[in-house]
């Protein structure tokens, strides 16, 4: 009694390509490579597969099992899940070919397998429609991000790896406790019948609280961001890009998702969310100033994701009124964000490797070497600040539209700001590419697929500009912002 | 309203008051190895209080993993920790950390208190008697191939998570390699008493883990619980001095270490060919896959525990870990 | 005031605890510890609540959830281990850096 | 999207193309550099030569792109933006002649005319935008592929001048980001449209806010257009090499924000409503103070690239006063100086560059008899002054008198009187220049002199300024051929503000 109201393949081979080629990498450590970026081509294709079924047919859903949604597990992908696996193919195929360089024979067999287990852990979060099994895909993810993190060893590594599981780890056991309360209260872990079957109880509103205090903590919102700068700056240059661009937004695409379903009668309330409305507004503003004041170009642009997620969590006052409008811009801000801030720590990883450093006082010796790697820091400059033509400069007119039109003077003013504020840093850097720089004595030469790979991951970010209408209509596909019905 | 004795009323306080008092020594002892050992009581208890809520599958997964190969793996941890300390004097002083200053030693008290009273507001306000999906469970049991409902559960019903769950162990084991490390060595010769225990005591828990393994179908037991069994045999045998031989340390090893998801991926493939479901077993042959899931899961689970056990990386490290 | 409930707030006070203990620590091993006794706390709260049936058995699917949950701590409590083992080979303490000092 | 569609598409791909290509370009490729430069020149002013017989004959040439649910890019040919278009072109064309002459054997040239070509490209995007959201895209491009040209020298001051440059320049973009968000959430369209704008529809609820729009937009213009209190990078920016300095003030920014001024007055507000509004009354105040303040500034300036930086701040000022005085004849004025001002000042700074990379000139001080020595320059250069004077031949002079014609027409006289104060100053500044040039025995030395053998200089070097220097002649004397700058402003008066 299968509910299978598709038979195509696409969804669940994006959960057992990554998985198989995963353990089969860890089997033949030899073939690593070879396996690891055939499985992520896989994968891209099979989300390119998805997207143009759901195209025609709608929502895909899927019971694992056959069994049905109080008792077995869905799958469930609507517009807002397949722009998650389209960024997440995006940028772990960028990231891939990327990595094929970076590493060397000790490290790629390590490598592979953890990256082709995080990539899974990641295509089953999005496609996943049981908070439970979302919570095993949390752990999932947060292990290997870990020993991703782990990977470049030293006191550094360490130390921001120790931070990020401890962080990682108290998140999901509050969000375990929310989905213990939930389950009690309502007999399912399916977010689809909770939704049904919530009302504005106080179980729901511990599990708003508890639930809500995991996935700030996991997706590193103002006050609980001191994880992720030493995280994702200590990290190798190919997993900081993942973590910055897909893992941070793993968690937010889980609060939005919760938000929007199962939270639905309570957010009318004004409280919840004008308090996520503050720390997001608190976060572009102590991140961008953060940012600016660092010396080390990742922790510059560590900070940097701190400020754009505030950016993110801006559309929750928003979306009271505008509804649609601001939840796209957020979308479309994760998207360019994601493209944008991958191909700003691959052009640092280059820089890191050709100089041998990233301070960035003395970082024009090194940039000036670097043409592909300078403009693929400017075109991604471009898309973190706003300034069109880019991803970014959509999002913000959408954000900026959404809260002119609710009169919300105050958020406009952090918009605003924000975009001077990461012009300022931004530029910082890009200031010295033009100084006169005589040559770095020792330095070791950057192979071309690294460059082209931030290159053109920025160029992504910089087209998004002109994608606006396509993108944002695929994100429609079954109406995951609830537009239908315009909430008072 | 069941009919509750005051004896019943009277355990089941002692009981709760046990692991709360357990709990707060285990986190404020100064003496690390006496907090691990009080940790290890307090998993003890807790499988007590699984005993009390009818979940016998439950309080087997504690004893084994919650309770001993935690245990296993802090004491493993702190040995590696203070390498320097003769057997008898294991005390290891490590302080505790006092906040400074009078509010912020008051304020997370408070704060927690005030969470545990609404917690505990919200948890009374659930209705008293509800069923939660015992009705569905129960309705699905003949046609999920196995007798016992929480291995129903875990393997049919929502096989897709433990298919994940094992793929975390799996990975656990890989950032512990990819870490390397040192590796849990062992400078005296095994004592008489510790050898002649572990040639006994191996193969019989050998055997354990396989009766476990097969009365899972229909009675408390299954494959978490026997490849823990499985792993404490490992443990037993890693603790007695013996190191698997290298020949054994390339791709046979992680081959059986991903048996367990290997075989879950295979089928899943195979079954997403035939049934056109992910993970849907054909009731017919859904006892008999459940069972070889059941097994490949047990030897990899087993291997994988000791290894994390072990610790370190694979010796034979000529690039082929 | 049967027993799932009175299990159910032992739970919420072993959560507590534990959330005191990972705060106030400095020392990895006992924040390790911290988060061990919270996994446990949370399974009693989810396993206890399960059983408000009366005399009917309990239901199982919280079973099978709480014994994923175990199998899922023990290997983070494992890595937790490793990394805290390689950061005190690196730095010396048992304990997370402090970050405010600029390393090298 | 028949072929007159494609048309504002291929004049911004005839130089973004040819750009995109020399970035990649090694360095000593320097053949296949000059020749993929002046084929995109070329190619570009031929395709703006054929639009604009025809939109001269009436047709149109648009294109539409989706940008945003709701709003789309829109490149347009009126005869408003071929105006623009068409100095770009040309101007363009001699820049680049110069700027291969000027940049000879200097180090990351590809980089330049890479950023040079990406540069033009936004400013012929900023003119043949059709919405203001086009206009707002190409105007920041413009900002970022002008602030590598500024600092291309690498120094410590040309890095400063870039830092003070994007300061303004990224905060004007931000105001005028906030105020077309808002004006696109009041008025629902951003599509320029002539005779009146798009706002009449909005009822007087808006009126507090339209202001605030129309001072965001005017400020966020302003910037680039050097207006008073944010013309503060343009002196800085003189640290550029000339060709640069020559396309910032001549073409490339400043006009882009005095089209941007006039842009929201004509096509977003309309003059009417803006009149009802009562905003053109401040901006023709800012206007004649930038114009008295500048030209006051200019006197004190030794150096002599600083003070044609002044004069420009207190030149562009004239279209925003054109604007400003909501007449036809004013507007005539301010629109046609948009080119003559454009012609004028490149030559001086074409002359300026002469001085500086044959004799070493940078300094006012240093220039006696440097007529002599290199006479072609200085007739150039005096023709340029007596422009910028608005001595009759020359085509400030036709600016001027309409300008003057327009304040009467609209009786506000007051504007007589800073036209004259401006021009006194003009003679002020300008007239010891030409007096040391030419009347002056030259000093024992030049600086650091470079000799070309009989030729003052490089040919390169000479013809762009003497070109230009004619054409600002011919756009005075010829005033009633039909293709002439002042015949087209009337057109556009005619067809875009008023019916006749």
């Amino acid at each position: 009694m299968g509910t299978a109201l598709t038979d195509s393949p696409w969804g669940v081979m994006l959960i057992l390509l990554p998985l198989a080629g995963g353990m089969i990498c860890f089997i033949w450590p030899r073939m690593a490579q070879v396996l690891g970026l055939v499985t992520v081509f896989s994968v891209a294709l099979s989300v390119v597969g998805l997207a143009w079924q759901m195209l025609d047919t709608g929502v895909y859903r899927h019971a694992v099992g056959g069994w049905g949604a109080p008792l077995g597990i869905d799958l469930y992908a609507d517009g807002l899940s397949l722009l998650m696996l389209l960024v997440t193919a995006m940028v772990g195929f960028a990231v891939s070919v990327y990595s094929a360089a970076f590493f060397e024979r000790e490290d790629a067999t390590r490598f592979w397998p953890l990256w082709l287990f995080l990539l899974a852990a990641l295509n089953a979060l999005f496609l996943s429609a049981d908070i439970f099994n979302i919570y095993v895909t949390f752990e999932l993810m947060g292990l290997a991000a870990v020993a991703l993190v782990a990977l470049a060893g030293g006191r550094d590594a360490l130390g921001g790896a120790m931070r990020y599981l401890l962080a990682a780890l108290l998140g999901s056991l509050a969000y375990l406790l929310g989905v213990a309360l939930l389950y009690h209260g309502f007999g399912t872990v399916d977010i689809a019948l909770l939704a049904e079957r919530v009302d504005a109880s106080p179980v729901v509103w511990a599990a708003l609280g508890l639930m809500g205090t995991g996935l700030l903590l996991k997706t590193a919102v103002f006050p609980l961001h001191f994880w992720l700068p030493p995280a994702h700056a200590h990290a190798p240059a190919p997993v900081s890009a993942l973590l910055s661009a897909l893992v941070v937004k793993a968690s937010f695409y889980i609060l939005l998702r919760l938000w929007l379903e199962v939270f639905e009668p309570l957010i009318g309330s004004e409280g919840v969310h004008t308090l996520l409305g503050l720390l997001g507004a608190m976060a572009v503003l102590w991140g961008s100033v953060q940012a600016l004041r660092q010396t080390r170009l990742k922790l510059l642009i560590a900070y940097s994701t701190v400020a754009q997620i505030g950016y993110m969590f801006l559309a929750f006052p928003l979306a009271a009124a505008a509804g649609v409008a601001a939840w796209n811009a957020a979308a479309y801000l994760a998207f360019s964000h994601a493209l944008a801030k991958a191909a700003m720590f691959l052009a640092a990883g280059n820089l890191l490797r050709f100089g041998g450093h990233d301070r960035i006082a003395d970082l024009d010796r090194v940039v000036q070497r670097l043409p592909l790697t300078a403009a693929a820091f400017a075109l991604a400059g471009v898309s973190i600040m706003g300034l069109p033509p880019s991803g970014g400069f959509i999002g913000k007119w959408l954000m900026l539209e959404a809260a002119l039109v609710q009169g919300r003077w105050d958020l406009v003013a952090v918009i605003i700001l924000g975009g001077l504020l990461a012009a300022a840093y931004i530029f910082k850097v890009l200031g010295y590419a033009f100084t006169q720089a005589d040559v770095v004595h020792e330095s070791r030469a950057v192979p071309a697929s690294m460059e082209w790979a931030a290159l053109l991951l920025a160029l992504g970010a910089v087209l998004l500009g002109f994608l606006a209408v396509p993108v944002l209509s695929l994100v429609g596909i079954g109406d995951p912002f609830g537009a239908s019905e315009i909430r008072p | 309203m069941e009919a509750l004795t005051l004896l019943a009323w009277m355990f089941d306080g002692l009981l709760g008051l046990g692991l709360l008092w357990l709990a707060w020594r285990a986190l404020t002892c100064p003496d690390l190895f006496r907090a691990i050992v009080l940790f290890i009581a307090f998993g003890l208890l807790m499988a007590l209080a699984w005993v009390r809520l009818d979940a016998p599958d439950v309080a087997l997964a504690e004893a084994a993993i919650g309770a001993g190969l935690t245990g296993a793996l802090l004491m493993a941890a702190l040995a590696k920790l203070h390498p320097t300390e003769t057997n008898d004097n294991l005390s290891v002083q490590a302080e505790i950390s006092r906040p400074k200053g009078r509010l912020l030693q008051w304020l997370p008290v408070v704060a927690l208190l005030l969470v545990s009273a609404g917690l505990g507001y919200v948890v009374l306000s659930l209705p008293p008697y509800v069923t939660g999906l015992s009705a569905e469970v129960a309705a699905n049991l003949k046609t999920s191939g196995v007798d016992n409902p929480v291995t129903a559960v875990l393997l049919n019903f929502r096989g897709y998570d433990t298919l994940l769950e094992m793929v975390v162990l799996l990975l656990a084991l890989l950032g512990v390699w990819s870490l390397g490390g040192t590796e849990l060595h062992r400078d005296t010769a095994p004592g008489i008493v510790l050898d002649t225990l572990a040639r006994v005591l191996v193969p019989l828990l050998i055997l354990v883990a396989a009766y476990l393994l097969w009365v899972g179908g229909h009675a408390p037991g299954g494959a978490f619980q026997a490849g823990a069994v499985l792993g404490a045999a490992g443990v037993l045998l890693l603790l007695a001095g013996w190191r698997p031989r290298v020949g054994l340390m390339a791709w046979p090893l992680r081959l059986m270490l991903v048996a367990g998801p290997g075989a879950f991926v295979i089928i899943a493939a195979l079954l997403y060919m035939i049934e056109g479901q992910l993970l849907e077993f054909p009731t017919a042959q859904a006892g008999i896959l459940i069972l070889v899931l059941e097994t490949a899961a047990t030897v990899s689970i087993g291997l994988t525990l000791a290894a994390l056990f072990l610790g370190g990386r694979p010796r034979n490290d000529k690039g082929l870990t | 005031m049967s027993a799932s409930f009175l299990y159910a707030l032992v739970g919420i006070g072993l959560f507590s605890l534990s959330l005191y203990g990972l705060i106030v620590h400095a020392h990895l091993l006992r924040k390790i510890l911290a988060l061990n006794v919270m996994g446990s706390s949370i399974f009693l709260v989810l396993v206890a609540l399960a059983k408000r049936t009366n005399e009917a058995p309990p239901d199982a699917v919280p079973h099978a959830m709480v014994i994923t949950g175990i199998v899922v701590a023990v290997s983070a409590t494992a890595l937790a281990l490793t990394l805290m083992l390689k950061l005190t080979a690196e730095t010396g303490r048992a304990e997370l850096p402090d970050d405010q000092r600029e390393s090298h | 999207m028949n072929w007159n569609s494609w048309l504002p598409l291929l004049v911004i791909l005839s130089s973004l193309l040819p750009g995109l290509i020399i970035f990649g370009l090694a360095e000593e490729r320097i053949r296949l550099r000059t020749v993929l430069n002046l084929a995109g020149a070329l190619v570009k002013l031929a395709l703006v030569g054929w639009m604009l017989w025809g939109v001269y004959h009436g047709h149109d040439y648009e294109m539409r792109l989706a940008l945003l649910p709701g709003i789309e890019l829109v490149l347009r040919a009126g005869p408003l933006s071929l105006l623009f278009v068409t100095l770009s072109a040309v101007l363009w064309l001699v820049t680049t002649v110069y700027a291969i002459g000027y940049l000879e054997g200097s180090p990351n040239r590809s980089r330049f005319f890479g950023f040079f070509s990406l540069c033009v490209t936004a400013t012929v995007g900023v003119a043949l935008s059709g919405n203001l959201i086009t206009f707002l895209l190409f105007y920041e491009l413009l900002t970022l592929a002008t602030y590598p040209l500024i600092v291309h020298r690498g120094t410590e001051t040309a890095r400063r001048a870039g830092r003070t440059y994007l300061a303004y320049t990224v905060f004007g973009g931000a105001l005028l980001l906030l105020g077309t968000v808002w004006l696109y959430t009041l008025s629902g369209t951003l599509e320029f449209t002539p005779q009146g704008g798009f706002l009449d529809g909005l009822g007087d609820e808006h009126r507090p806010a339209l202001m605030i729009i129309f001072a965001l937009l005017i400020v966020g213009f302003g910037v680039k257009a050097a207006l008073v209190p944010f013309h503060g990078w343009l002196p800085q920016a003189m640290v550029a090499p000339a060709p640069v300095s020559a396309l910032l003030h001549a073409v490339a920014v400043v006009k882009a924000g005095a089209f941007g001024i006039v842009r929201v007055v004509y096509d977003v507000f309309g003059v009417e409503f803006a009149v009802g509004l009562g905003v053109l009354g401040p901006l023709a105040w800012l206007a004649a103070i930038t114009i008295i303040y500048g030209s006051l500034r200019a006197l004190f300036q030794d150096d002599l690239k600083r003070r044609l930086a002044f004069s420009t701040i207190s030149q562009v000022s004239y279209i925003a006063l054109g604007v400003a005085i909501a007449g036809p004849i004013a507007t005539i004025g301010g629109v046609v100086h948009l080119v003559h001002q454009g012609l004028m000042k490149i030559t001086l700074f074409f002359c300026a560059g002469n001085l500086a990379e044959t004799l070493g000139i940078h300094k006012i001080s240093e220039m006696n008899g440097v007529g002599r020595r290199m006479p072609w320059t200085m007739v150039a250069f005096t023709i340029g002054a007596f422009g910028m004077i608005g001595a009759p031949p020359v085509a400030g002079f036709v600016t001027k008198w309409y300008l003057g014609l327009g304040a009467l027409e609209a009786d506000q006289a007051w504007v007589i009187l800073v036209l004259a104060g401006s021009s006194l100053l003009n003679a002020a500044y300008f007239l010891p220049i030409l007096h040391r040039a030419w009347f002056r025995a030259p000093s024992d030395a030049w600086p650091e002199e470079r000799d070309f053998g009989r030729k003052e200089t490089a040919w390169a070097l000479l013809l762009p300024p003497v070109l230009t220097a004619a054409l600002a002649l011919a756009a005075g004397l010829l005033v009633m051929l039909p293709f002439s700058p002042l015949e087209w402003a009337k057109l556009i008066a005619a067809q875009e503000f008023y019916l006749p």
